[in-house]
This record gives C-alpha cells, sequence and structure tokens, in this order.
C-alpha cells in the first residue's frame, strides 16, 4: 500500500512538474513560433507581389489566397497557397497572378522533400531571388534555358512573356525558349516528375481559386 | 484507391526503414535470424496498428481541444510505453504460443521510433482515422519486408568471408544502402 | 563502495571513443542516418541530444533516491520528453530554419535509446557529478560523430563543408550521399573503420605491454 | 597472420570451394571461373560491336574507364591483403565490362570509373569476394551512379550518332513523357531488333542480345530458366495490362530499354540467382513484374536494374522455400 501511494505519488509529482514547466516555456516559446511562421508567410508574399499590402481573401479545402492591394488601395495582383503531391512528399507552394487572374506572375516553393540537388530545383535559389531583385538582369536573360532555373519561368520578365493562368500549364522538354507557347513550361532534366508535380498543383490552386471565387461571387 | 496509394506509399516508397530511417535500431539488432526477424515485424506491426489509434484519439478529443499541443510528445510516449505493456500482459494471459513468439520483442519496442515516428508522421500529414490506420498497417509491412529481406541476406552471409572490419553492422548498414538504391526504384508511384 | 571508482577524467573520454554510442554501442542510429545531410544538421542535432542528455542525467541522478523502481522508466520518459519538447519549442522559436531541416527527428530524440540507455545504465547508479560528466562524454562522441558523417556526405554530396565549398567546380556532386542510401553506406564503412583504428590500437597496446614486461626483466 | 595466409589458400583454388557450398546445381560442368568469365565476356562482343556501330568509337572509352575502376579496385584490394591474385578470373573485368555497357553513350569514362569502383568495392569485396556477393555488382555500381548523376545518367544527347534519331530519348522515356506515336508498330519493333534507338550502349540492339544469349545457353553457362520465366513474365505481365488498357504492348516491354539485356547478362549471374529451378521461376518472373509495375506505375521510365536489385535480395529467401527437404530432415 504504502509502495503504491510512494509510486502514485511520484508519477503526480513528476506529470506536474513536467507538465508546468512545458507550459511556461511554451507561453514563452508560441508568440516567436508564431511570429516566424508570419514572418515566412509575409516575406514570401512580399517577394511575390512586391510593394502591397496582403489581405486574405479565401481559406478554404487547403487553399489561401491573398489579395494585395497598393498604398491606394489598388489591386496589385493575388498570392495563391496550395499544396499537393510531389515526387516525394507534399510539395507546398506560392502562385502570384495579376489582378485580373490572366497571367502567372511568380512562383514559391515553401515546402518540399523533393531529391536533393535535383528535383529541389523548383526552389527559389538566393541566385534566383538576386536575380528576379533586379541584381543581375544579364543572369536573369541567360538564364531561362537552363534547368537549373526552372522556377524563373514563372515570373514575368518581359511584357508579355508572362504564363497563361487560363487553360492548364503543361511540361514540355528539350524545348528552346522562343519556341515555348504561353501555356509550356521547360521540365528540369532528370527531374521530370517534380516539374509536372509544381505544374499540376499551379494548374489546381488556379482551377480552385476561380471556382471558389465564383461561388463567393455568386452567393 | 486512395487508401491504397497510402499503404503502398508507406510500405515501399517511403519505407520506414530504408527511407525514412525509422526503427534502425531493432532493424540492426533483430536481422541476425530470419525467425526472430518474422515475429519483430509482427510485434511492431500490431503495435503500430494499436499505437497510432490511440494516439489519434488523444490527439483529436484531448490535446487539440485543451489546447495543450505542446504536451504532444509527453503524452504519446506514455501513451506508447504503456500500451506495450498492456499488450504484454494480454498476449500472456491470452496465448502462450503468441506470447512465446512475440514477447521478448515487445519491451524493446518501446524505444523504437518506428512507432513514435508513425504516430507524430500520421498527424503531421492531417490524415483521418482510417487513412491512420492503413499508413500504421503499411508502415508495419514495409517494416517487416525490410526486417525479413535483411534477415535472409544476413543468414546466408554467415557462410561468406566478409572482411572482420565488416562483420556485423558494417555489411547490415551496406547492405541496407544497396536495398535503398533498390527501393529508389519506387520512387514517384502513383496508382 | 568498495568498487574502484573510475577516474572524472575517463568518465568522459570513455564516451568519446572506447564507448562511443555510434561507432562502438550502435545506439541512437536513427537520427545518425536521418539528419546528417550536412555538418551543420548533424552538429544541430548532436547538440540537441547532447542538451536533452545532460539535463536529464542530472535531474534523473539527483532525484534517483526519490524515484521508485517499479514507477522508474515512466519517470524517466517524462523527464526525458519534458526535455525534448524544450529544445523542439525553443528551436522552432530561435533556429526556425534549423528546427525544419531537421523535422521530426528533433522530437524523436525522446525515443534515443541512446538516452534512456545511460539513465537506466549511469545517471540512476551515480551522483549528479559523475553523471554530468558521463552524459557530456556521451553527448560529445555522439555530435562529434554526427558532424563527421554529415561533414562526409555535404563534401562529397554538395562539395561544401558547413557550406564552405572545399571540392573545385569540376567536381560533380555525388548525390547519391545526400539520399538515404548514401547515409547507410557512409556509416557502413565508417563503422569498418572505426573497427580497423580500434584493432590497431588493440594490437599496439599489447605489443607495448609486452615490451614493457620485457623491459622489465631485463632491468 | 596465419589466419590469412589460410584464408589466401582457400580464395587461391579461385572459389570453387565456395560454388559447390552454394550453389550445387552448377557442379556438373567443370569449368573454371576464369574459363566462365570469359566466354560471358565473349557473348558481349556483339553488343560492344553494335555499340561502336551506332554510337561511334567514344562509347570504347566509357567502357574501359568502368573496366579500369572494377579490375584496379581488384588489383588493389588484393594487393593490400596480400591474397591471390584474382585478375586472370576476368570476374572484375567482366564486371567492369557489364557497367559500361549499360550506361549512356558519351557518359564520362571518369564517372564510369567511380562506378567500377563501387561495384567490385562495395558490391562485392565488402561482401567476401566473388561468391559470397548477395547483389550484382555491375547493377550496385549502375545503381550508384544513377543515384549520384541522375543527370548525366539520363543525357542522351551526347552520342555521336550514325543515326539521328538515337541522340534523342530513349524508346521507354518517349513513352512515358514524349509522344508515344513515335514508338508505335512495326518500325518501333524493327528498329529495336536492330538497335538503332536512343539507350545505353550496349542494350540498345535486341539481335545482338540475343546473339550472346545464344552463346551463354550453348555453352550452358546461364540458367534458360531465368532468361525464359523473365521473358515470359515480361509478355505475361506486359500483355495483361496491355489488355486492360494500361501500357504498351507486351512486345515493346521486352525488346525496348534494358529488358533483354537484363534477362540475358545481369539476372543471370549465378552467384546472385536462386540455384533450384522452381526459384528461377518465381525469380525470373518477379524481376519481369517489378519491372513493367515500375515502368507503369512509377516515376522512372525503366526499371529493370531495380528489379534486378530487389529480386537479388530476395534470393536467400527463394533459395530456402525452393530447396528439396534434406533427406531426415523434418
Amino acid at each position: 500500500m504504502k509502495i503504491t501511494l510512494h509510486m502514485l505519488a511520484t508519477l503526480i509529482v513528476v506529470g506536474m512538474l513536467s507538465g508546468g514547466g512545458l507550459s511556461l516555456v511554451n507561453d514563452w516559446a508560441e508568440p516567436f513560433i508564431e511570429e516566424n511562421q508570419r514572418r515566412v508567410r509575409d516575406e514570401a508574399i512580399g517577394f511575390l507581389v512586391p510593394g502591397g499590402a496582403p489581405e486574405q481573401a479565401v481559406d478554404q479545402d487547403g487553399l489561401t489566397a491573398w489579395r494585395v492591394r497598393g498604398e491606394d488601395g489598388t489591386l496589385k495582383g493575388w498570392v495563391v497557397r496550395y499544396a499537393g503531391t510531389g515526387f516525394q512528399d507534399t510539395i507546398d507552394l506560392m502562385v502570384a497572378l495579376d489582378p485580373d487572374r490572366q497571367e502567372i506572375r511568380g512562383l514559391k516553393v515553401l515546402d518540399d522533400s523533393e531529391t536533393p540537388g535535383l528535383g529541389t530545383w523548383i526552389r527559389l535559389s538566393p541566385d534566383h531571388q538576386a536575380a528576379l531583385a533586379g541584381a543581375s538582369d544579364r543572369y536573369l536573360e541567360d538564364a531561362v534555358g537552363d534547368a537549373k532555373n526552372f522556377p524563373l519561368q514563372f515570373f514575368a520578365y518581359d511584357e508579355g512573356e508572362h504564363l497563361s493562368a487560363e487553360g492548364d500549364l503543361k511540361v514540355v522538354k528539350g524545348k528552346p525558349r522562343e519556341q515555348l507557347g504561353p501555356t509550356e513550361v521547360q521540365s528540369i532534366t532528370a527531374a521530370t516528375i517534380s516539374s509536372v508535380a509544381v505544374v499540376d498543383i499551379v494548374n489546381e490552386a488556379v482551377l480552385k481559386l476561380d471556382t471558389i471565387l465564383a461561388e463567393q461571387g455568386g452567393a | 484507391m486512395e487508401l491504397f496509394g497510402i499503404f503502398i506509399a508507406a510500405a515501399v516508397i517511403n519505407n520506414f526503414v530504408l527511407i525514412q530511417f525509422l526503427g534502425i535500431c531493432p532493424f540492426v539488432g533483430v536481422s541476425g535470424k530470419l525467425s526472430s526477424a518474422v515475429s519483430m515485424g509482427m510485434a511492431v506491426t500490431f503495435v503500430m496498428t494499436m499505437a497510432s489509434m490511440v494516439t489519434f484519439l488523444i490527439q483529436h478529443y484531448i490535446l487539440i481541444p485543451a489546447g495543450i499541443g505542446f504536451l504532444q510528445t509527453v503524452a504519446f510516449i506514455l501513451v506508447i510505453a504503456s500500451l506495450v505493456q498492456f499488450v504484454e500482459m494480454v498476449i500472456k494471459k491470452v496465448s502462450t504460443g503468441l506470447y512465446r513468439a512475440l514477447g521478448i520483442f515487445l519491451p524493446l519496442i518501446t524505444t523504437n521510433c518506428a512507432i513514435m515516428g508513425l504516430c507524430l508522421f500520421a498527424v503531421m500529414k492531417d490524415y483521418s482515422f482510417i487513412q491512420t490506420l492503413i499508413f500504421a498497417i503499411g508502415a508495419g509491412a514495409g517494416f517487416t519486408l525490410a526486417l525479413v529481406l535483411m534477415a535472409g541476406i544476413r543468414e546466408e552471409l554467415e557462410l561468406a568471408d566478409v572482411p572482420e572490419t565488416l562483420q556485423g553492422a558494417g555489411i547490415t548498414m551496406i547492405v541496407a544502402g544497396i536495398l535503398a538504391l533498390g527501393f529508389m526504384g519506387f520512387a514517384g508511384m502513383k496508382f | 563502495m568498495a568498487k574502484k571508482q573510475v577516474s572524472i577524467g575517463n568518465e568522459f573520454v570513455k564516451g568519446l571513443w572506447d564507448q562511443n554510442p555510434v561507432l562502438r554501442a550502435l545506439l541512437g542510429l536513427c537520427p545518425v542516418l536521418a539528419v546528417t545531410t550536412s555538418a551543420v544538421n548533424g552538429l544541430g542535432m548532436g547538440l540537441a541530444t547532447t542538451f536533452v542528455l545532460v539535463c536529464a542525467s542530472l535531474i534523473i541522478s539527483l532525484a534517483r533516491k526519490l524515484i521508485p523502481a517499479q514507477v522508474r522508466i515512466a519517470s524517466f520518459i517524462v523527464v526525458i520528453a519534458t526535455f525534448v519538447t524544450i529544445v523542439d519549442l525553443t528551436m522552432k522559436a530561435k533556429f526556425p530554419a534549423l528546427s525544419k531541416s531537421l523535422g521530426a527527428f528533433i522530437p524523436l530524440i525522446v525515443v534515443n535509446c541512446l538516452i534512456l540507455g545511460r539513465q537506466e545504465a549511469f545517471a540512476s547508479k551515480n551522483n549528479p557529478f559523475r553523471s554530468l560528466v558521463d552524459a557530456l562524454g556521451m553527448g560529445a562522441g555522439f555530435a562529434a560523430t554526427l558532424t563527421v558523417l554529415g561533414g562526409i556526405r555535404e563534401l562529397l554530396g554538395n562539395r561544401t563543408v558547413f557550406g564552405v565549398q572545399i571540392l573545385p567546380d569540376v567536381w560533380e556532386p555525388w548525390i547519391v550521399m545526400i539520399l538515404p542510401a548514401g547515409a547507410f553506406l557512409t556509416l557502413g564503412l565508417m563503422l569498418g573503420a572505426a573497427n580497423l583504428i580500434s584493432r590497431r590500437r588493440e594490437r599496439i597496446a599489447v605489443r607495448m605491454a609486452r615490451a614493457a614486461a620485457l623491459n622489465e626483466r631485463t632491468v | 597472420m596465419a589466419t590469412e595466409s589460410s584464408k589466401t589458400s582457400v580464395l587461391g583454388g579461385v572459389d570453387e570451394g565456395h560454388l559447390d557450398l552454394v550453389t550445387s546445381p552448377h557442379s556438373h560442368f567443370g569449368w573454371s571461373t576464369g574459363r566462365i568469365m570469359w566466354t560471358v565476356s565473349a557473348a558481349l562482343v556483339p553488343c560492344v560491336a553494335t555499340a561502336v556501330w551506332f554510337f561511334g568509337f567514344g562509347v570504347l572509352a566509357t567502357i574501359a574507364g568502368a573496366i579500369l575502376g572494377a579490375a584496379g579496385t581488384e588489383w588493389l584490394v588484393g594487393r593490400l591483403n596480400r591474397r591471390a591474385e584474382t585478375i586472370p578470373d576476368g570476374s572484375a573485368i567482366l564486371t567492369g565490362l557489364l557497367l559500361g555497357l549499360v550506361v549512356p553513350p558519351g557518359f564520362s569514362p571518369f564517372m564510369a570509373f567511380i562506378g567500377g569502383v563501387v561495384a567490385v568495392g562495395i558490391g562485392k569485396i565488402a561482401f567476401g569476394g566473388l561468391g559470397d556477393n548477395i547483389f550484382n555488382p555491375a547493377l550496385v555500381g549502375r545503381a550508384f551512379l544513377q543515384a549520384s548523376f541522375p543527370a548525366q545518367m539520363t543525357d542522351w544527347s551526347h552520342a555521336t550518332s550514325r543515326v539521328d534519331a538515337i541522340s534523342q530519348a530513349t524508346p521507354l522515356g518517349l513513352y512515358k513523357f514524349g509522344d508515344p506515336s513515335q514508338f508505335a508498330g512495326d518500325i518501333a519493333t524493327q528498329k529495336l531488333l536492330l538497335g538503332e534507338v536512343g539507350g545505353c550502349i550496349g542494350a540498345t540492339s535486341s539481335t545482338a542480345i540475343l546473339i550472346g544469349a545464344a552463346i551463354l545457353l550453348i555453352t550452358r553457362i546461364a540458367h534458360w530458366q531465368i532468361m525464359a520465366s523473365m521473358i515470359l513474365g515480361g509478355l505475361v505481365f506486359g500483355g495483361i495490362f496491355h489488355v486492360s488498357g494500361i501500357g504498351p504492348s507486351p512486345l515493346f516491354h521486352v525488346l525496348a530499354g534494358g529488358f533483354l539485356f537484363g534477362a540475358v547478362f545481369m539476372a543471370t549471374d549465378y552467384v546472385t540467382s536462386p540455384n533450384t529451378p522452381v526459384g528461377m521461376w518465381i525469380y525470373g518472373g518477379g524481376i519481369a513484374l517489378l519491372t513493367i509495375l515500375i515502368r507503369l506505375f512509377g516515376g522512372l521510365p525503366e526499371g529493370v536494374m531495380y528489379a534486378i536489385l530487389l529480386m537479388n535480395a530476395t534470393v536467400p529467401l527463394i533459395n530456402r522455400h525452393t530447396r528439396p527437404a534434406l533427406f531426415g530432415a523434418k
């Protein structure tokens, strides 16, 4: 009897100390964690549609979308966050659209488990980001034929060369840049599956956003 | 079809041992003999299935509603540890044959990261109850598959002239590496 | 206590080689293989594990006389899980990038058999100071092994160590090294090398002893 | 030291001792390991010849790189361990040759060299040398290369080709990612038989491979059951899916990619295949089924290598369950 009590008491004390301690740590850590998540999200949105403030427009069926408005209130574009199946595991990404949602203006993969050194070229590298921020224009011009610059194809580097958001995008292999149509995306060499997965997710995200907005507009 | 996809993904594409590195300790420790490998595989599959169901209920009906998600690790490991003890007791009472086959492996399972990993992944992937169940069975099947293949190979290698420095864990790791290369063939599989 | 005590220095040093948790005792292999895609990840995981090991050893050896044997394991697990959660939350709050690349393997420190093993074999039987030194030694051995393994894989698979490029650009990275197969193969060869070294050392020790004995006789 | 020198003498007898232990069905022909290996190499000559014809002399550099890596490793390890000379038995050279034939034309000889080192070092010597290896060494080397240099291993554009079509994607690649209509009907079959298609150096010409198969079967070096079960399995499983509307014709499955080369030269490796007739049928059928599943549902266009490696891993289990019960055993 005494032993049982001793055992129970020990477990209760250990449990209470653990629970109490952890809730203190959690109270301290939680704001930082939320802040980190918010920062990652806001930085991505700010990068995809610069110079505006995001306002959440849709949060439904795993799809989140933001309208990004400039200081004067004009609509500068849309950012859609959506996830889907990649080569190994889920790919979580953000797509930027123009205000009319007819063209794709950017793409940022937030999370993936693709093959290192291969499928991971779906991510924006620091070089890409520098190029897109205007740090090196030449790089951008030369870049698009190279398999390692897959995500750059989703950005507008010249007027009238955006990928279309109307109709499904398609992955093609080995086409010169001049011959690519407005719905054609060049595949990453030896990582066709990752390329197709990204394009599929983008297609589904755009279609789903249209459907949701149509429902909202109709209701 | 979606459930079948989850099963195949857990069993071969993202094989728990060879691709996700979960449950390596029993993989190295118990793969010396084929008979014990089969028993260990069965024991792990059984506990995985039970643990995934219980932790699903705890996560969705206690931790989330109470807003104490940060206690997840503590709660899960306690549940798994007591579950293993409970299963051991029940099996001992119900069937001596089964106990003889699985019994000695059960205590080893508490610190088997495959079980804990499975419960954490199921929560991370936001699976429903049925999906969690299929995920657990698939992961258990994959664990058993890897363990049985390895045990067959290691029994064969007992006759082989493996360099002394590589005997035991060394050659096990190398075989696992080659198996992992082979399992890469399943990458991206979709039905 | 008539038992001959090991010196404090040896209590620390044994974890580095003779009882190295990975290379000699084959403990905690899951994170060893899973997170060592780079030297930084290896070091981060090693330090996180060391932290948990040191804290848990200290607490448990302090409370070793209060905990009844029957609920020993349960109490150990709760203590370990508490420190794991503290590490997890802290890393999420302060080192989000490292926390993301280590992923689920931070909470999985809780089932690292190295930690529970040290509580069972050492901390529950020794005084706090000795337990602390033992935990530090074991943790250092673990962290060093992970860093070396991560460094080798990062060097061959990505040309860099700790993010600094070492191999020239003409070296084609061996992507396999950062894949699961590369982890198994590298660890397998490392285990072989460790066996080779310790056998050499044993042989030298035997020869030295023999020489010493011979010396004594001639003198 | 004493133990090491006794080992030397066991190995010096070139492993027949091992073969008798492990694979008793082979004991009926008294060929030495060396003679077997050199005959297999001879059976590969038609493949090398057609490769040179279609892809140019450049392929010889790649093949040489692989052979140098494989044989060099064998020689170096033999030297370091002071074991008897094992180069003359030809097995390491054959491993290098097989590896060199299953990489793309124009593949860097240096990378082929690395593949050769891995094939012999990890695929064979780590297991204790010839006769003890579980996995086909050449395929271990190839799997390592495929995982290390995936872009170079699927780059078919560097062939200095006689015919334009062959410097493009492989038939299986076209089927999976490109325009399947380019490889349909009789023209495809004819091209596949000749070898006038993109693909690995030695694996494109079905005719050359079949000549090699004839040599192996006439000299009774390879077991007909393995070749037959694998090809039959390819036709049957490919056919079942084809009839249910999934995938290309069964003939295409067997002729395209590395299927035939795998069936004739890789799966039949006597160390890494089962040693009972029933086991051989299970093994060959298993390879065929896995190959077709990976080709049809996997992310990659080709799966023969993975299928053979995976079935290699099951050989100990297959042997165990198909071995006739010993008299007096339970």
